[in-house]
């Protein structure tokens, strides 16, 4: 490596509190009465259910299936009978059409999760498949369908790829935890993604602050033999962004309003890796995932193993409820996580944390005017001036704001974050790129 | 075409008659001007040499401009009351020009300031008439000196000047200090007391 | 029955500086100059200054009231423009200035144009340029040592025992310039023809006016010659602006830039005997310059968000009052040129738009 | 519309500076003394008077494509005249007034009456017309300078108004003194009408 | 003339003595061209170039036409027996020249170069009723400049009206997004602003440049 520092420029240091989770192992949660199965929990089309009110199903079975290619289809996560197909609360917000099945407590696993003997040597089309069949939407917040990623048109070739270990936001630990405990399996699924790549540059990047896994993950490399560099990130959020991720790591700038492939790379989350060797070496489709409940609103905090589809309200009970101060739940982490009204929302593949907020820490913020404190702008790892846009959007001035470059903010709340006079950026951003993009509509036709 | 030799006789009408309309205001008002020119260099003359003859001042050419005027005592040119020069010097804001008024002894007579462009308020000032007085105080302190006194306070000297327009009360009397050297030299020294 | 959490758009928590939280750090940091100012001027610099603060805070509250819109004086930024004027007049001037000079930043600097963050002009600084042109000789009479005088102004007792001067001390900057004054005059009357014994004594006498100003960097250092309230101290206000740059509340392009501009170009040009031979620890230490460049040029509303603008910013402050401490018509520059680069603020922020990541230079 | 209606309309309801925004830089430019006022607002006015009654005695005769060049004619010959007669009657206040009064010909406030009422309305009224214009014109200088002399000088039509112990706000009489106050003249005329359009 | 001489000229017409916030000429299209960037800078380009074309055109007619002196083509042409001094026809003669001028510079953009009529052609009619570009002609004969001075004059003029306008223009199109008080939005909130300006250009007042 050279000496070049492993970042980017711009970013924030919130405060990190991954000490209420980082040294709990994953537990497992008790499978809940009935679990609720949105039918889009990805980027793409939604799928679309294959089961009726009453068709009884085992963990694994096919509830909905996928609608084109840019979409996945996702599986029973308990065994037991589909009492509703209807519009449920989702965590990313609104209502959506959703598989509720009531669990007959017997978690009988369906007959096709059977372990492949041999599965490295696997046709990489076969592994495509499974990795398609397996329901995989990148676990790294996004939840963009992995078959799609891993098969790039004949005219981009990838030659390297980055496992994201950084997780950057605050709080959460999942991740952490799954390279302290699945460290082997975690590096079989990224030499199964170069295999189906053909690329031969392969990092475990993560970030400094969780030396124990870089040391651990360093070690397996080593005793698997694999061809992976392990590199420590400076601990900079978002440096989990896949955009500051290979910047930081190969120098690479994803031109804007490109992919990672536009750079010949290729950036898979833990969680994701891990997926995709399960669903390579054993066909188990995604149906649980590591959820990281966590906050000074927990009582006990925790990085849980639950079904897809099980209510927050049962992760939260599990870990001994919420305190008497916790006044927001957020799916996700402090920085990019969505605030919930209701406990009632499922667990879904994009879940890597609940978070419970006390008022203290979320004390009402009444934005106040731009002081022009350059802040924002020294921050954002987009080089955008944030304080600019906002004000662009607040003043109706698409055209302005798209000229800005406002559709290539990440939302990653940096802005948001150091401002000293609290303005919502990133609420401006995400409503002023729906107008942008109507705009551009208008434009067009 | 015959549209356009149309329009442009009427224009040229309408300016011919607006011409031959100023040529006649102009030919009234013509000789009022000149005289209003004259009168202000004739008043800054009798100011700046009290003791000559108002009709008895002349100006002496240099190289084709007026260096500097000689005042006589009396009508027929005789016995000579002092001499004047306009002294100009850069300002706060513009070139101050003062005609000034020595006698033969090279002592300040009268000065009278011609064109300023000062702030308003601050270096404008250097004309000011106090209520109820008749003549500028600033000006006044320059009356019967010779070229040596001719410095403000800021500078060591005793004339008092405006406050807060230092710079423009210097201008005046270094300008007048040094048109006076040049004066001096011209007339190949003044007359000793 | 559940209760109602709270649903706002990400990110859920937030950095702890708020603005109020900057400007009263501003105002901490500020408290060993204070101290200084009341050394060196006596209790007179702290009445000037609570007038000065007084005032700003009672206009801005009291046109809030009027216009029926919220009152935001608990924000702090009325109290650091407040300090920062009183900061900006002499000591020896009367109750009024400072209060008529805070008012006039606020009531026309600030709150017409929207109030805190939309101010194009740095507030203190309009402030203090409206009474330089307002009462020019209020604002330059200077004196060094600490009295108590009245608040009308300087005693009357003691104009008559001392006469004025006496009590008018110059600043620095202005022997400085003076002096230079006497010495082009001399050259110019030399070029002319004509040797004046008299000018002749004062042009050597300034010469050694202007060796023993340059020779006195350590009172400079410490504030002990004349100037307006919150400029004499160096070594005072660079505290505070170190614990400013400590916590992130100002950065250091636009000082750095600002002081480099001036120590070259002074060192090029400020001299008596040709170019570069000038003294650049001089310049920087006299006049208000520190005071400028670390409290006035930062402040956060006036000066650009970019980083290349910020240093462009700081150059062109430093262009400006160079140019006006040789040849302008004041012997101080610095207030004068920030608010002439506060003006381009907005080119600046447009014309030094970082490169969007991933976008590429053309 | 009643002449008297024609007439003092130019006060307030289309006063050319505060109103119609029209005729700024000779406002701004005289507006430091009283009598600078009033001697700029007589020799606007005057001209005014007489390009108005011209040109609508004439308005019938000219052909429309060159109207603009010719009103120009008529008014530049009216500037010449108080140009000229300034000169030789008032050489005091024609030094003061400076360029300004030749410059009255590109003044918007006579070009935009000879172009929006002259060029279109019968003689008397053109007449009243310019003359309420004009006065409305002087109104508006002479009101912004009694401001700044006042304040900015002490003095009244260059009469002192206030004892030795006042200060006066120099500003106010300097360039920026001339911006401000109109820009405070320009908003209060702003707010009184909102307020009486709310009443 | 010495370059020195052209220097203070251009210098004092930029700064000390800029036209729209010392001098008060062309203040019309300052406040109302300066809402927007670009309509500012258009229109600063064709002020400067209108500026210096009529500075020397005004120079020529007045030193060939106006001026009594032996190069007076009327008395060339007409041999009179003295030269005739038509200056008191200054003000017809220069508000005629420009008006004419402005008419046949916008004729020949229009014909030339298409692209720079679309940005600058749409300013130029603005131009004729400015008093900032008479002014120049008129201060030009009141200071007695030369015919390169004149045109240095009417050049930097021109670039001291742009340099205002363009701050100007900066500054008002961040003010659009600011909440200023109902009242003074618009003209007044300009004008106070100006005023700001020209506080900050007193700086440059008292300048000595050698
Ligand atoms: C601001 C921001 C921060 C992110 N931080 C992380 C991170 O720390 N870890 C991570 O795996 N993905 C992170 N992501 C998501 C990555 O950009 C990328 O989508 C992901 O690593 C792709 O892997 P996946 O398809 O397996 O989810 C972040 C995204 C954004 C916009
Ligand atoms: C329309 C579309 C097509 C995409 N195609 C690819 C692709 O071909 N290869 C790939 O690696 N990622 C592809 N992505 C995924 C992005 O690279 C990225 O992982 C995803 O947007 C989430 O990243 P983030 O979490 O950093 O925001 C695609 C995304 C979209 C929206
Ligand atoms: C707007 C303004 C206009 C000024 N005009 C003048 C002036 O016309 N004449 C002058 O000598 N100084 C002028 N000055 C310069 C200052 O008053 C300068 O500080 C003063 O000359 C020095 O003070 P002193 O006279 O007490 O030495 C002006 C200053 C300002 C701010
Ligand atoms: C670092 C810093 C410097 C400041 N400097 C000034 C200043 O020079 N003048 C001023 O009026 N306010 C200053 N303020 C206060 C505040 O920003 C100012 O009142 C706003 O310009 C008003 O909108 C400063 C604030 C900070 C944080
Ligand atoms: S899921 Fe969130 S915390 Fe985890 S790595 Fe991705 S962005 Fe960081
Ligand atoms: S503008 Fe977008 S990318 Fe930049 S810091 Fe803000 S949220 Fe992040
Ligand atoms: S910027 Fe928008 S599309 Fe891109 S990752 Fe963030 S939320 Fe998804
Ligand atoms: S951080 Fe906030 S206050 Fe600072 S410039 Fe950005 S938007 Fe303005
Ligand atoms: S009056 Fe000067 S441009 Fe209109």
């Amino acid at each position: 490596m050279n000496l070049r520092k492993l970042t980017f420029k711009g970013g924030v240091h919130p405060p990190e509190f991954k000490e209420f989770a980082e040294k709990k192992s994953i537990e497992i949660l008790p499978l809940p009465e009935s679990v609720v199965i949105p039918v889009q929990q990805h980027i793409g089309a939604p799928a679309e259910p294959v089961v009726e009110v009453g068709d009884e199903v085992k963990v694994g079975d096919v509830v909905c299936e996928a609608k084109g290619f840019v979409s996945v289809p996702s599986h029973a996560s308990v065994s037991g009978k589909v009492i509703k197909i209807e519009k449920r609360p989702h965590p990313v917000g609104g209502k959506v059409l959703s598989i509720v099945i009531e669990s007959d407590g017997e978690d009988q696993k369906s007959s096709s999760i059977t372990p492949n003997e041999n599965y490295f040597d696997l046709d990489i089309e076969e592994m495509k498949k499974n990795i398609s069949a397996a329901g995989l939407a990148g676990m790294g917040g996004a939840a963009f369908p992995s078959h799609v990623k891993l098969s790039p048109p004949a005219d981009k070739k990838i030659d390297t790829f980055i496992l994201n270990g950084a997780e950057c936001e605050p709080y959460l630990t999942a991740d952490h935890r799954l390279m302290l405990e699945h460290p082997k399996e975690i590096i079989e699924g990224v030499q199964l993604v170069m295999k189906i790549l053909g690329c031969k540059n392969g990092y475990i990047a993560i970030e400094k602050n969780k030396p124990d896994a870089i040391s651990l993950m360093k070690k397996s490399v080593q005793e698997t033999g694999a061809n992976l560099k392990v590199v420590g990130l400076n601990v900079k959020y978002p440096q989990g962004a896949e955009k500051q991720l290979i910047k930081a790591i190969t120098n690479r700038e994803i031109p804007a309003g490109g992919l990672p492939m536009d750079v010949a790379c290729l950036v898979h989350n833990v969680g994701t890796a891990l997926g995709i060797y399960e669903a390579v070496s054993t066909n188990k489709p995604l149906y649980e995932r590591v959820v990281t409940v966590t906050g000074k609103g927990i009582k006990e905090q925790k990085n849980v193993l639950a079904r897809i589809g099980t209510p927050f309200q049962n992760l939260i009970d599990f870990c001994g409820g919420l305190t008497e101060n916790a006044v927001k739940i957020v799916n996700g982490g402090p920085m990019m996580g969505i605030a919930q009204f209701s406990l009632e929302v499922p667990v879904t593949k994009g879940t890597s944390g609940i978070l419970a907020l006390t008022e203290k820490e979320t004390q009402a913020r009444t934005p106040g005017p731009c002081i022009s404190c350059c802040h924002c702008v020294d921050v954002c790892p987009m080089k955008l001036m944030p304080n600019d846009l906002a004000k662009f959007i607040e003043y109706e001035r698409y055209d302005e704001a798209h000229k800005l470059g406002v559709l290539d903010c990440i939302e990653c709340g940096s802005c948001s974050f150091i401002c000293p006079s609290k303005i919502r950026h990133v609420h401006l951003f995400k409503y002023g790129k729906l107008e942008v993009s109507k705009m551009l509509k208008a434009q067009n036709s | 075409m015959k549209d356009i030799l149309k329009l442009g006789g009427i224009l040229l009408l309408v300016t011919a008659i607006a011409g031959a309309a100023l040529s006649m205001v102009n030919a009234i008002t013509k000789p009022r001007i000149e005289e209003q020119k004259r009168l202000v260099t004739q008043r800054a003359l009798t100011t700046a040499l009290p003791k000559a003859n108002p009709e008895a001042i002349v100006p002496v050419t240099e190289n084709e401009s007026v260096s500097h005027y000689i005042g006589y005592q009396t009508t027929e040119k005789q016995n000579i009351a002092g001499y004047a020069f306009v002294a100009k010097g850069a300002g706060y804001s513009s070139i101050i020009e003062t005609m000034v008024g020595v006698d033969t002894t090279g002592t300040v007579m009268g000065i009278k300031i011609m064109q300023q462009v000062e702030t308003p308020g601050l270096g404008t000032k250097i004309e000011e008439v106090r209520y109820g007085e008749s003549s500028s105080w600033f000006q006044d302190q320059f009356l019967n000196r010779i070229a040596d006194g001719l410095i403000v306070d800021k500078d060591g000297g005793d004339i008092i000047s405006v406050t807060g327009a230092t710079i423009s009360c210097r201008a005046v009397a270094n300008s007048i200090k040094k048109g006076m050297g040049e004066l001096e030299e011209r007339l190949g020294g003044f007359k000793v007391n | 029955m559940e209760k109602n959490f709270l649903v706002s758009a990400s990110p859920h928590i937030t950095h702890k500086d708020t603005i109020p939280r900057i400007m009263y750090s501003v105002v901490i940091s500020l408290i060993p100059a204070i101290a200084g100012s009341v050394y060196f001027f006596g209790v007179r610099a702290v009445w000037i200054l609570l007038f000065a603060i007084l005032s700003a805070v009672a206009t801005e509250a009291l046109i809030q009231f009027l216009m029926k819109k919220p009152i935001t004086v608990k924000d702090g930024s009325a109290i650091v423009t407040g300090i920062l004027l009183g900061f900006n007049v002499p000591a020896a001037v009367p109750w009024w200035i400072p209060v008529i000079g805070s008012a006039f930043a606020i009531a026309v600097g600030k709150i017409p144009f929207g109030g805190l963050g939309y101010n194009p002009m740095n507030p203190a600084l309009l402030g203090r340029a409206f009474l330089l042109a307002s009462w020019p000789t209020r604002m330059t009479i200077f004196k060094t040592e600490p009295t108590g005088g009245t608040l009308s102004g300087i005693d009357a007792a003691a104009i008559n025992e001392y006469g004025l001067d006496s009590i008018t001390s110059a600043t620095p900057l202005n022997v400085f310039k003076t002096q230079k004054g006497i010495i082009s005059d001399w050259n110019e009357l030399v070029k002319s023809g004509l040797e004046d014994p008299i000018l002749q004594e004062k042009a050597a006498q300034a010469n050694n006016a202007i060796t023993q100003l340059y020779d006195s960097s350590s009172n400079l250092l410490w504030g002990n010659v004349g100037g307006v309230i919150g400029e004499t101290s160096a070594a005072l206000l660079l505290i505070g602006a170190v614990y400013l740059i400590y916590k992130r509340y100002i950065g250091l392009r636009i000082p750095l830039s600002y002081m480099g501009t001036v120590a070259l170009l002074s060192w090029i040009f400020g001299g008596t005997e040709g170019f570069f031979s000038g003294d650049p620890i001089f310049h920087i230490l006299a006049g208000g310059l520190i005071l400028g460049a670390f409290y006035m040029a930062t402040d956060m509303v006036t000066s650009p968000v970019t980083s290349k603008g910020r240093y462009y910013f700081g150059i062109g402050c430093g262009i400006f009052t160079v140019l006006i401490r040789l040849v302008g018509g004041y012997p101080e520059g610095v207030s004068y040129s920030i608010l002439l680069m506060n003006l381009a603020v907005p080119l600046l922020d447009r014309y030094t738009k970082p490169k969007t990541f991933g976008v590429k230079k053309k | 519309m009643s002449l008297s209606n024609e007439f003092s309309k130019g006060f307030y309801k289309e006063n050319p500076v505060f109103k119609l925004a029209l005729g700024l830089c000779p406002t701004l430019a005289v507006s430091n003394s009283v009598q600078n006022a009033i001697g700029m607002g007589a020799a606007a006015t005057f001209v005014l008077l007489c390009s108005n009654v011209i040109i609508s005695m004439i308005r019938k005769g000219v052909p429309k494509k060159i109207r603009i060049p010719i009103y120009i004619v008529v008014i530049a010959t009216f500037v010449t005249i108080v140009d000229l007669v300034m000169a030789g009657f008032a050489p005091a206040l024609h030094k003061s007034l400076g360029i300004f009064v030749p410059l009255i010909v590109v003044n918007c406030v006579i070009l935009g009456r000879a172009e929006a009422y002259a060029g279109k309305n019968s003689v008397l009224y053109s007449f009243i017309d310019g003359l309420g214009m004009g006065i409305g014109f002087t109104f508006a200088l002479a009101i912004i300078a009694v401001v700044r002399e006042l304040l900015g000088d002490g003095k009244l039509w260059g009469i002192p108004m206030f004892g030795s112990g006042f200060e006066p706000v120099l500003l106010l009489i300097l360039p920026p003194g001339a911006f401000l106050t109109l820009g405070m003249f320009l908003g209060l005329f702003n707010w009184l009408d909102t307020k009486r359009s709310a009443a | 003339m010495e370059f020195n001489e052209l220097l203070i000229i251009a210098v004092s017409a930029i700064f000390i003595n800029n036209f729209v916030l010392t001098r008060f000429l062309g203040i019309c299209p300052y406040i109302g061209v300066s809402k927007n960037m670009d309509s500012a800078v258009g229109m600063g380009f064709a002020v400067i170039f209108v500026m210096t074309l009529a500075s020397m055109v005004t120079w020529l007619i007045n030193a060939f036409m106006l001026k009594p002196t032996t190069s007076n083509i009327f008395y060339i042409i007409f041999n009179a027996e003295a030269p005739p001094d038509l200056t008191y026809l200054k003000t017809i003669a220069f508000i005629l020249v420009i008006a004419s001028l402005v008419q046949f510079v916008e004729m020949v953009v229009q014909k030339v170069s298409p692209a720079l009529y679309k940005s600058l052609g749409i300013f130029l009619p603005l131009i004729t009723t400015n008093c900032a570009i008479l002014g120049v002609a008129l201060l030009n004969l009141d200071n007695d400049y030369n015919f390169i001075a004149s045109i240095v004059h009417g050049l930097a003029a021109g670039v001291g009206f742009t340099l205002a306008l363009v701050l100007m223009a900066g500054i008002r199109e961040k003010l659009e997004m600011a909440p200023i008080p109902k009242a003074l939005q618009g003209i007044p909130i300009a004008f106070l602003m100006a005023g700001l300006m020209s506080i900050a250009f007193l700086g440059f007042s008292g300048l000595k440049i050698q």
